[in-house]
């Protein structure tokens, strides 16, 4: 049988990870291989962490459709995600974790390193500066090319062209960059992946559910958690607050509360980071600083 | 975690809450004029009052002060409480003969016309909930305002009834008003917070950039000396600030 | 006639009927919208509620983001379901059945309003049943991924009538859906914009306390379908206004009021130049927006003069 | 003004559990409580001037009005009352031609009253710039009056 | 005078003052109390004073001005010493001849005695006299002993000695267990047990804790706490001080209504006094506890009587209650654990210290130890203080020590606890003094102010009176006070005034139902009393008034007619000169005056003036 | 109880209004106006207490209905062919949400051509959208039967809603005797609607929720459940139905079937006729019976086999058309018979469209086709009876 090289892409709504997936189908196709790329399908929404899968062959029609779940390269763009979804879950020993972060690869293999090749790339600030826009979709194509052979730069220059038009160039260049400043570990075999705990849906069973699907507990969706939606945080700078409550009405997550001195704070068990607060707020009390989590 | 009952419902509640932020909680509706979840409770309008079984004997307490033990028993609906709440109702309807709020809620409770003469029947629209006060006290901190005189004769006011140096025109009076007592307009320019004995008058400050009216300049003006502000900091409204350092 | 201000917003209700946990996109104008509608229903209400992004994000089983009543059917059908709900009632509480006291309202999306469920709101407003429609305006289908419905303005560029070499997107004006609310001559008809919570709180509260059927039309920014960074809403919101794209007025029992009517109206560029949705149009186009945009308004003008 | 005001402030280490006191104090200096006294009591202590003006004019001992050289205090308690305090009252009131709370044209007199000056024994009482008059009745409110012109 | 710093040293320092006062210097008494300054006490101190410096007898006789021995009606009271005789209605003229022949020759002077209104007979000693025979004086027998301005008085007298009890013999806890044990109930009105209350305090967490001694007695008619504070301070201080020794507190008030301007004063100088020999302040004679007063002064409301409202003046507040569903022993004074007693219930915690909670138990009845002091007043022969052990019945309070009503009037009731409280019928003048017997007669016992009403009372009226009270006294807070309160008055108005109808009763009825059940304090909730007690015993005079437009007691203006009695008139026209509104002619010698009816104001001036009772009322 | 003439749709505005329903919904469409007008006029009249919302489309009329259900109102409506097609959305709704809607339908043919003629093509294309469906063969029935559609569709156990299926013209139309019981006696079959969920802001509850693939298919197991279980109150509400007003129904009815070889399997009004056909075949000494499917849905799969699994024919008459397929009823037929070991040969016809008569003649003579084609095993045949070639 042929070889089958299966990625899946972790981002979040919006960032691009569809895109991703994309162009390297479109890339692989143009090489002359057999590609899938398909996103997992849900109303998730802006923010909110997201799935794109695909699938490369060297020459053959691939049959499978169902969602990539032992992949052989993860791809993360986001590097809050890796504390909310099991990224490495199903990879493949040997495989190859290809994570958008700031920090140093020698941190991040304390964390995620197992027995698979382990990429680093600090995509956002590169995609910022040439993009100026914080959407890492090209920019990751470059470390994903610098860890695989499974696609090859010339061929993903015109689906990026096509796709980008005007702004094709400056992908390019991002995409470049990136493989230019990824570093990479190799796999240690030995090494176990450090578990941690995920937050899990458990669904409830079909004799479980009321007559009519009707949820009889009021607003249990406060247990839902949409702060892990959220890649930017807001702060707020007390010398700079006289409380006047404008951020907390402008909140559309209604997260804003007042703390015990009557200082504005969010719930970040909520909060998405839109940043309406920082951006209303009269006297610029609030700024959106970098997600850091845990 | 406490359990209590509120009409034969069995609730949950946390310590320090009170019988009515459950019965709120929980949407059983207890009529209330003085209360305000963002404000400290007051108890003054004692619409809210229940009746609460311990022990055998039967009480009747103000639902917005009294906080929750375990195993209390609350009726919000006996007709003990209801003839009160009637009665409370004749009472403000007869000081607030011709305001519309009061009226309606009156109407909502089966109350149509107050008992008391023609004579001493009183056209005011304030109910001295101190709503006002509080609101400009807990959550503005400024105390522009306050309870004065004692009794029948009580009224919210500024000190001397004159304009207070110390209002900056939030509104957040107005707002918080129950029954339209204190009201607050925007025109041309200018501001202006009223109730029927005093008012003060604000300019508004317009914006460089768009030219709309946007906030009184004695807020402003307040804001920025509160936070040390460059003079020049209000001069453009925020909506036609760009950046966000 | 906005008394937004320093601290009032403090005084404003934490409870709600919508609860946080809800998954609308980050900076959701709707979500927004949705929130401060339910602080000024309170709890006594219940929501009927049309297929579309509000419906998805806040009622994913088995959650709900809902601590009101809340019912979900159809994508066209959310006013005749109230009007049922309404109908219930009264007859459940003639014949003896004690409910308590509530406001009907129905909430749809501009497809579900502007589109495909004209017909059953034209009849429940002509029936005159008790309730409230709320219309969530943000000039697309935008749960579906951004396709035109009636109520995309002219010019923006959407997934079903893009931008393109020959296109300038929209090829049509944004259908006035208060005017068709107005012309059934119902007691209340409103526009509001999140942008302005307390004239949008006071407008809806008033509509739930007239007694018939009542409109409120919100416009609802969303940054996704606008192609805007999410922490633009608010003051989208606000520029719609202040251009007069958006113009905030309200109709009671045909009276027109318009409730924010600044000296200046600022030109329809400062609106349209944020947005990755117009971000192709030529300096003609927007000429010719400008110069609907002041024909229009100029005509509420009057309309609002003449009382 | 300042000084004394200063000086009764700073005399109860400017204490707000004190600001009763002070006020009875600044009503003694002055006999009522002058606009002035209260922002400096404001000012100074750093409690909002309506929170002053609220107290100065919750307690019945205060006056914001400059008051007459007499005070004439009527006792209008229960033992008064039942032995015909009213129609002592009213009886002043009628001779000096203002009403209770009023204060002469001349600024001679100001009529109050107190609910009990705790000397029931005596109802009706009367008293006049600390003055008591004991077993008053209205027939003996013009020859009392008549000391003080 | 220095630091007292142990307890040898207080021991020391008392007979030091026992020595200096072997030698039986006469001494003149005067008091100066409230009643009998009002009387002319002053001019007495003063010739006094005088007469003692003219006849240089400086050296040889004491004056002391001594506090409120209760019995007013008789003032200005002058006590001459050794020999203990008790001069009443004492005139400036008198007191050459008190200093001349009593002082100076031990005679008596005759006209001075106390002389029993029904059978003429006088009597030299206090002791003697009917108003004192039925009386216990176990906290104002000192008073005409003692002058309140004189800390050593108090000391000679044992003063102090509980104190020092407690603190050296006793733990916090023992003196609170002995107070429970006591059975010592609130003096103020609500009756609760004191000890509990200290025990609440005591173990409320919390620091710090605040004790409080209520002299806001704002009840009209009574003037206990007055007498108490004014005439006796050192008791009410002691009892504080072991208070705070017993709750663990170290901050107290003395709370002091301004129009009790002596009060004020003698309370003050007393606690310079105690800080001065150590009995306030650091180190309490030595013992390691702490403790400071202060005083603070009313602004004259009745509601700071309130313990809330009362607290929030003390904070500078206005004095507005809260509701106490937590109480202020966990949650007072600036939201701490905080104590609340009234004066005449800490006057008596010395002696249940010194004497012991069994011999104070052994006083009153089974719910209700110790003494009461009333302020026994209004158509009364008596009227003053009286201090009568629980359990004594109303009837002899009110005939045998008060000396029956005025003018040989009929009794028609009495009204005890104030303006929360309810007017007793004769019917029931046989129940026993006592906090629940009184609260079952839909009274109260409150702080114990006692008005007899006699015939010419209108029940309706008196209603009124105390609506017109409460309506002026209600903070305004909650609605059912402030807006029930006017509209009962009113309704009583319209009754007074011959517009009642029949309904009005029900719609008081109503309303006094809600301010019970919902108003915020006890004023509230108890300001329907004086119209729900005389409904309830006195409802025909209701109906005179509404059905018959009539007021029976010839009170009610809008329903009565002055008159002249032609038989009894002579025509001395002292009425038409009195008359404010020259509605009284004098016709000449046959038919001497005549009333128009249509200028008279009712003013009844007429009536006061009139030595022949030829003016009536119908 | 009383005799009296009346048109079906008549009956069934009486049963409504003995039902004593609190809101209809409903949009006019023939053949079932007069079952609306009826009820109209009942309103009017103050005979009937109810609201009636006069709604601007069948989607409407469904939707208005779900609302009032979802209050706990009883409510009603009926329609007919088109009408049903355009409520076809909103029935899936009504039975997922639980809803206990009553609803008449008309049977009608469907456009195009247009006809407003009776068949079962409405009937058959809401099939599958969750609903009982109940046939009425004459006025009687139709009373009856929509009497215990409320009985069964509000009872706990189901919460489902019900169709009572009435031929259009063939019965809507057709003035019949029909008893009517006395309202006391309904009431004692029909107690008062209590919903187990309803919108009540004392207790609020969310409805019509959105499902991911996690939750959607649990779901729909659900709702199966609730259909199939709701024979069990089925049976039991008739069988109570049966012991007040002695009319007994059960889901498969058969007419002299004891030792019948040949089965005619029919539903609605045309079952009455054929039983005219087999009197006269069994004169004529022919062992054939009629079997009647009153019941659709759930479908009776054990009653049914229990029926005709003794005999060596059955034919099956469907009145719609699966173009391109067998006939509805004939496939369901098949399937439920499938698993027996003995069990007989089927032959289906497709007759009575769009309002197309059927005499008793016709039935003798459709028997006899039957059995012929039988004989020469065409049985994979689906033959349109009558039609003209």
């Amino acid at each position: 049988m042929d070889k089958l090289t299966e990625i899946r892409w972790h981002g979040r709504g919006g960032q691009g990870a569809v895109t991703s997936a994309e162009l390297t189908a479109l890339a692989a196709i143009k090489e002359g291989k057999f590609a899938q790329a398909f996103p997992s399908f849900g109303p998730e929404r802006r923010g909110a962490p997201v799935l794109a899968f695909n699938r490369i062959s060297e020459s053959e029609h691939i049959r499978v459709r169902s969602a990539v779940t032992q992949p052989d390269i993860v791809v993360v763009l986001d590097p809050g995600l890796l504390y909310i979804v099991d990224v490495t879950s199903g990879l493949k020993d040997g495989g190859a974790l290809i994570i958008n972060s700031s920090k140093k690869l020698v941190d991040i293999k304390l964390e995620f390193g197992g027995p698979w090749q382990l990429a680093v790339v600090n995509a956002t600030t590169i995609a910022l500066e040439l993009l100026k826009v914080p959407i890492v979709n090209t920019t990751m194509l470059g470390a994903l090319l610098k860890v695989s052979d499974a696609i090859k730069l010339d061929f993903l220059l015109e689906p990026i062209e096509e796709r980008f038009g005007k702004l094709a160039q400056r992908n390019i260049e991002a995409c470049k960059r990136a493989y230019e400043e990824t570093s990479v570990a190799e796999p240690s075999p030995t090494s176990k992946k450090v578990e941690r705990a995920y937050a899990k849906e458990s669904w409830p069973s079909w004799q479980e559910l009321a007559p009519g699907f009707v949820v009889t507990e009021p607003g249990n969706a406060r247990s839902y958690r949409t702060g892990d939606w959220r890649a930017q945080c807001p702060e707020w700078n007390h010398d700079r607050c006289i409380k006047c409550g404008i951020c907390s009405l402008f909140c559309p997550e209604d997260c804003i509360r007042p703390n015990e001195r009557g200082y504005p704070e969010a719930d970040l068990y909520y909060c998405k980071g839109c940043g309406i607060c920082a951006r209303e707020c009269w006297t610029q009390a609030i700024t959106m600083g970098e997600e850091v989590k845990e | 975690m406490i359990t209590i009952s509120i009409d034969g419902q069995e609730l949950k509640a946390k310590e320090g809450q009170t019988i009515l932020e459950i019965a709120r909680e929980n949407g059983i509706y207890i009529p209330t004029l003085c209360y305000h979840e963002n404000l400290s409770p007051y108890g003054a309008c004692r619409l809210c009052c229940v009746e609460i079984f311990k022990g055998g004997r039967s009480r009747i307490v103000a639902s917005c002060l009294y906080p929750v033990e375990e195993g209390l028993e609350v009726k919000t609906n006996s007709p003990h409480i209801i003839n009160n709440r009637k009665m409370i109702m004749e009472l403000l309807l007869a000081r607030c003969s011709q305001n519309e709020v009061i009226k309606k809620l009156a109407s909502e409770m089966g109350v149509e016309q107050s008992a008391f003469k023609a004579k001493y029947l009183e056209n005011e629209d304030c109910i001295l909930c101190g709503l006002c006060v509080r609101a400009c006290e807990q959550i503005v901190e400024r105390s522009a305002i306050s309870l004065v005189n004692r009794g029948v004769n009580r009224e919210v006011a500024p000190p001397f009834l004159e304009p207070s140096a110390d209002c900056i025109g939030c509104g957040s009076c107005a707002y918080v008003c129950p029954t339209g007592a204190i009201k607050m307009e925007d025109k041309d320019g200018t501001r202006v917070v009223y109730a029927r004995n005093w008012e003060k008058e604000f300019k508004l400050k317009k914006c460089k950039k768009c030219g709309n009216y946007w906030a009184p300049e004695e807020q402003l003006e307040y804001i920025r000396e509160k936070l040390n502000l460059p003079p020049d900091f209000f001069d453009v409204c925020p909506n036609c600030r760009e950046s966000v350092p | 006639m906005e008394t937004l201000g320093i601290y009032v917003p403090r005084l404003v209700t934490k409870r709600q009927g919508f609860t946080p946990g809800h998954r609308a996109c980050s900076g959701c104008g709707e979500a927004l919208a949705v929130k401060l509608v339910m602080k000024a229903l309170g709890r006594n209400v219940i929501v009927v509620m049309s297929t579309g992004c509000m419906e998805v994000i806040s009622t994913q089983l088995p959650y709900t983001a809902w601590e009101v009543p809340w019912i979900h059917t159809l994508f066209e059908n959310s006013a005749i379901v109230a009007s049922g709900i309404e109908a219930g009632m009264k007859a459940l509480n003639r014949k003896g059945t004690p409910l308590p006291k509530a406001k009907v309202v129905a909430i749809g999306g501009d497809g579900a309003t502007f589109d495909i469920g004209l017909g059953a709101i034209s009849g429940a407003f002509e029936r005159g049943h008790d309730f409230l429609y709320v219309c969530l305006d943000n000039e697309a289908y935008m749960n579906t991924g951004i396709q035109r419905s009636s109520a995309t303005p002219f010019g923006a560029s959407t997934t079903t009538q893009p931008a393109g070499k020959v296109s300038m997107g929209q090829s049509t004006w944004k259908k006035n859906m208060p005017a068709i609310a107005i012309a059934h001559d119902i007691p209340y008809v409103a526009t509001a914009c999140p942008s302005y919570p307390f004239d949008l709180m006071n407008k809806v509260k008033k509509a739930a306390e007239i007694e018939g059927p009542t409109y409120v039309h919100i416009l609802s920014v969303c940054p996704t379908g606008w192609r805007i960074p999410t922490d633009m809403t608010i003051r989208l919101g606000r520029l719609a206004v202040e251009t007069g794209v958006f113009p905030l007025y309200e109709v009671e029992n045909g009276k027109y009021t318009l409730n924010y009517d600044p000296p200046r109206l600022r030109p329809v560029e400062d609106y349209l130049k944020p947005q990755g949705r117009f971000r192709h149009l030529t300096p003609k186009m927007v000429k010719k927006i400008q110069q609907r945009v002041s024909v229009e308004y100029a005509s509420l003008k009057e309309k609002a003069a003449s009382g | 003004m300042d000084k004394k005001v200063t000086a009764i402030i700073d005399k109860y280490d400017a204490d707000r559990g004190q600001l009763i006191s002070m006020l009875q104090d600044i009503q003694a200096e002055f006999h009522y409580l002058p606009r002035e006294a209260l922002i400096q009591v404001s000012e100074t202590m750093g409690i909002p001037l309506s929170k002053v003006y609220s107290v100065a004019t919750f307690f019945k001992a205060f006056s914001l009005k400059p008051r007459g050289r007499h005070l004439i205090n009527v006792c209008l308690g229960t033992a008064c009352h039942v032995r015909g305090a009213s129609k002592v009252l009213e009886q002043i009131e009628r001779s000096l031609d203002i009403s209770r709370g009023e204060t002469t044209n001349d600024f001679k007199f100001t009529l109050e009253t107190v609910n009990c000056m705790g000397c029931c024994a005596l109802g009706p009482v009367v008293n006049i710039d600390g003055e008591y008059f004991g077993q008053i009745s209205a027939g003996k409110v013009d020859s009392i009056l008549n000391k003080y012109s | 005078m220095e630091k007292i710093k142990s307890l040898q040293d207080l021991e020391a320092f008392r007979n030091s003052i026992a020595e200096k006062r072997k030698v039986g210097k006469p001494c003149i008494a005067i008091c100066s109390g409230a009643g009998c300054l009002a009387l002319g006490a002053r001019g007495i101190i003063n010739a006094t004073i005088k007469e003692i410096e003219r006849q240089k007898l400086k050296a040889k006789v004491d004056i002391k001005t001594t506090g409120c021995p209760g019995f007013c009606e008789q003032g200005p009271l002058v006590i001459i010493y050794p020999q203990n005789i008790l001069y009443t209605h004492v005139k400036v003229k008198d007191v050459a001849e008190i200093i001349s022949k009593t002082v100076i020759n031990g005679e008596i002077v005759d006209r001075l005695l106390y002389t029993d209104p029904t059978t003429g007979e006088k009597f030299i000693h206090e002791s003697e006299i009917p108003f004192y025979k039925k009386q216990r004086r176990l906290l104002l027998g000192n008073n005409s002993n003692i002058d309140p301005n004189n800390i050593e008085d108090y000391l000679a007298l044992g003063g102090y000695s509980a104190l020092a009890k407690a603190l050296f013999e006793m733990t916090p806890e023992q003196v609170t267990e002995e107070v429970k044990r006591s059975g010592l109930r609130g003096r103020g009105g609500g009756g609760f047990p004191a000890g509990r209350k200290w025990e609440s305090c005591h173990n409320a967490p919390g620091e710090p804790k605040y004790v409080i001694a209520n002299c806001d007695e704002g009840d009209p008619g009574a003037f206990m706490d007055r007498a108490l504070t004014e005439g006796n301070p050192h008791s009410v201080l002691e009892g504080l001080i072991i208070a705070a020794y017993a709750i663990g507190s170290h901050e107290g008030y003395i709370y002091v209504r301004n129009e009790y301007p002596v009060a004020v004063e003698n309370a003050t100088i007393a606690i310079k006094q105690a800080e001065k020999l150590g009995f306030l302040g650091k180190d309490i004679l030595g013992s390691g506890f702490d403790f400071t007063v202060r005083i603070n002064r009313g602004g004259g409301a009745f509601v700071c009587g309130e313990s809330t409202a009362l607290m929030a003046s003390l904070e500078g507040k206005i004095g507005e209650p809260r509701a106490k569903y937590i109480h202020t022993v966990e949650r007072g004074l600036w939201d701490k654990p905080s104590n609340l007693n009234n004066v005449e219930t800490l006057a008596n915690v010395p002696l249940i210290i010194n004497k012991g909670a069994d011999w104070f138990n052994g006083i009153g009845t089974e719910g209700s130890k110790g003494t009461k002091i009333f302020s026994l007043v209004g158509k009364v022969n008596n009227t003053g203080l009286v201090e009568v052990p629980m359990g004594i019945t109303l009837r002899e309070v009110i005939y045998d020590v008060g000396g029956g009503i005025k003018d040989g009037k009929k009794f028609k009731g009495v009204q005890t606890g104030g303006p929360s409280g309810g007017v007793i019928p004769e019917s029931m003048l046989d129940i026993p003094v006592d906090f629940d017997e009184l609260t079952k007669a839909g009274s109260m016992m409150g702080s114990g102010a006692m008005i007899v009403m006699d015939e010419d009372t209108c029940m309706v009226d008196t209603a009124k009176y105390f609506l017109t009270f409460l309506e002026e006294e209600s903070c305004g807070k909650c609605v059912p006070c402030r807006e029930g309160i006017k509209r009962m008055r009113q309704i009583l108005d319209d009754i007074t005034e011959g517009k009642g109808k029949e309904k009005d009763i029900e719609l008081l009825e109503r309303i006094s139902a809600t301010l019970k059940d919902t108003a915020l304090c006890a004023l509230g909730t108890t300001a329907a009393n004086p119209v729900l007690s005389t409904l309830r015993y006195f409802k025909d005079e209701y109906e005179a008034h509404i059905k018959q437009k009539r007021c029976p007691a010839g009170v009610c203006k809008a329903l009565i007619q002055y008159y002249i009695i032609d038989e009894k008139c002579v025509g001395c026209r002292l009425c038409e000169k009195a008359c404010p509104v020259e509605a009284i002619t004098f016709m000449g010698k046959k038919k001497p005056v005549i009333l128009d009816q249509s200028k008279c104001i009712k003013c009844g001036i007429c009536k006061d003036v009139c030595k022949l009772g030829a003016v009536g009322v119908k | 109880m009383k005799r009296v003439g009346f048109e079906s749709s008549f009956a069934i505005a009486e049963a409504v209004k003995m039902a004593n329903i609190d809101v209809t919904s409903a949009y006019p469409i023939t053949p079932q106006t007069h079952i609306v007008e009826r009820i109209a006029q009942l309103i009017a009249d103050g005979e009937l207490d109810a609201n009636y919302i006069p709604v601007e489309s069948e989607h409407s009329a469904m939707s208005g209905c779900l609302g009032a259900s979802a209050v706990g109102a009883r409510t009603f409506t009926a329609t007919a062919g088109q009408g049903l097609e355009l409520m076809h959305e909103v029935l899936y709704v009504a039975s997922s949400m639980r809803l206990p809607i009553v609803m008449s339908v008309c049977n009608r043919a469907l456009s195009s051509p247009l006809s407003i003629w009776g068949d079962h093509s409405d009937v058959m294309a809401v099939r599958d959208t969750g609903w009982i469906q109940i046939f009425a063969e004459n006025a009687q029935q139709a009373f009856d039967l929509t009497l215990c559609a409320f009985r069964i569709a509000e009872d706990p156990a189901v919460l489902l809603p019900t169709m009572v299926h009435i031929d259009g013209f063939h019965l809507s139309h057709v003035i019949e005797s029909v008893l009517l019981p006395e309202v006391d006696e309904v009431n004692k079959f029909l107690p008062k609607f209590h919903p187990l969920y309803a919108l009540n802001p004392s207790k609020p509850l969310t409805m019509g929720d959105f499902a991911t693939p996690d939750l959607y298919t649990e779901a729909k197991k659900g709702q199966d459940e609730a259909l199939r279980n709701s024979m069990k109150v089925i049976l039991q509400a008739w069988r109570e139905f049966g012991g007040l007003f002695e009319r007994d129904y059960f889901p498969v009815e058969t007419y002299r079937t004891e030792d019948a070889d040949v089965l005619l399997l029919t539903m609605g009004s045309f079952s009455e006729v054929a039983m005219g056909a087999i009197d006269r075949l069994r004169e004529a000494g022919e062992k054939v019976g009629l079997v009647k499917l009153r019941l659709w849905r759930p479908f009776p799969f054990d009653e049914f086999c229990q029926a005709v699994a003794q005999a060596k024919l059955l034919i099956v008459l469907d009145r719609a058309i699966s173009f391109g397929g067998p006939g509805p009823v004939c496939s369901e037929a098949k399937a439920a018979l499938y698993h027996l070991e003995k069990k007989p040969q089927i032959i289906g016809f497709i007759g009575g469209l769009g309002g197309r008569d059927i005499s008793v003649e016709g039935f003798q003579d459709m028997i006899h086709r039957g059995m012929d084609k039988a004989e020469q095993g065409k049985f994979e045949e689906f033959e349109i009876f009558g039609v003209r070639g």
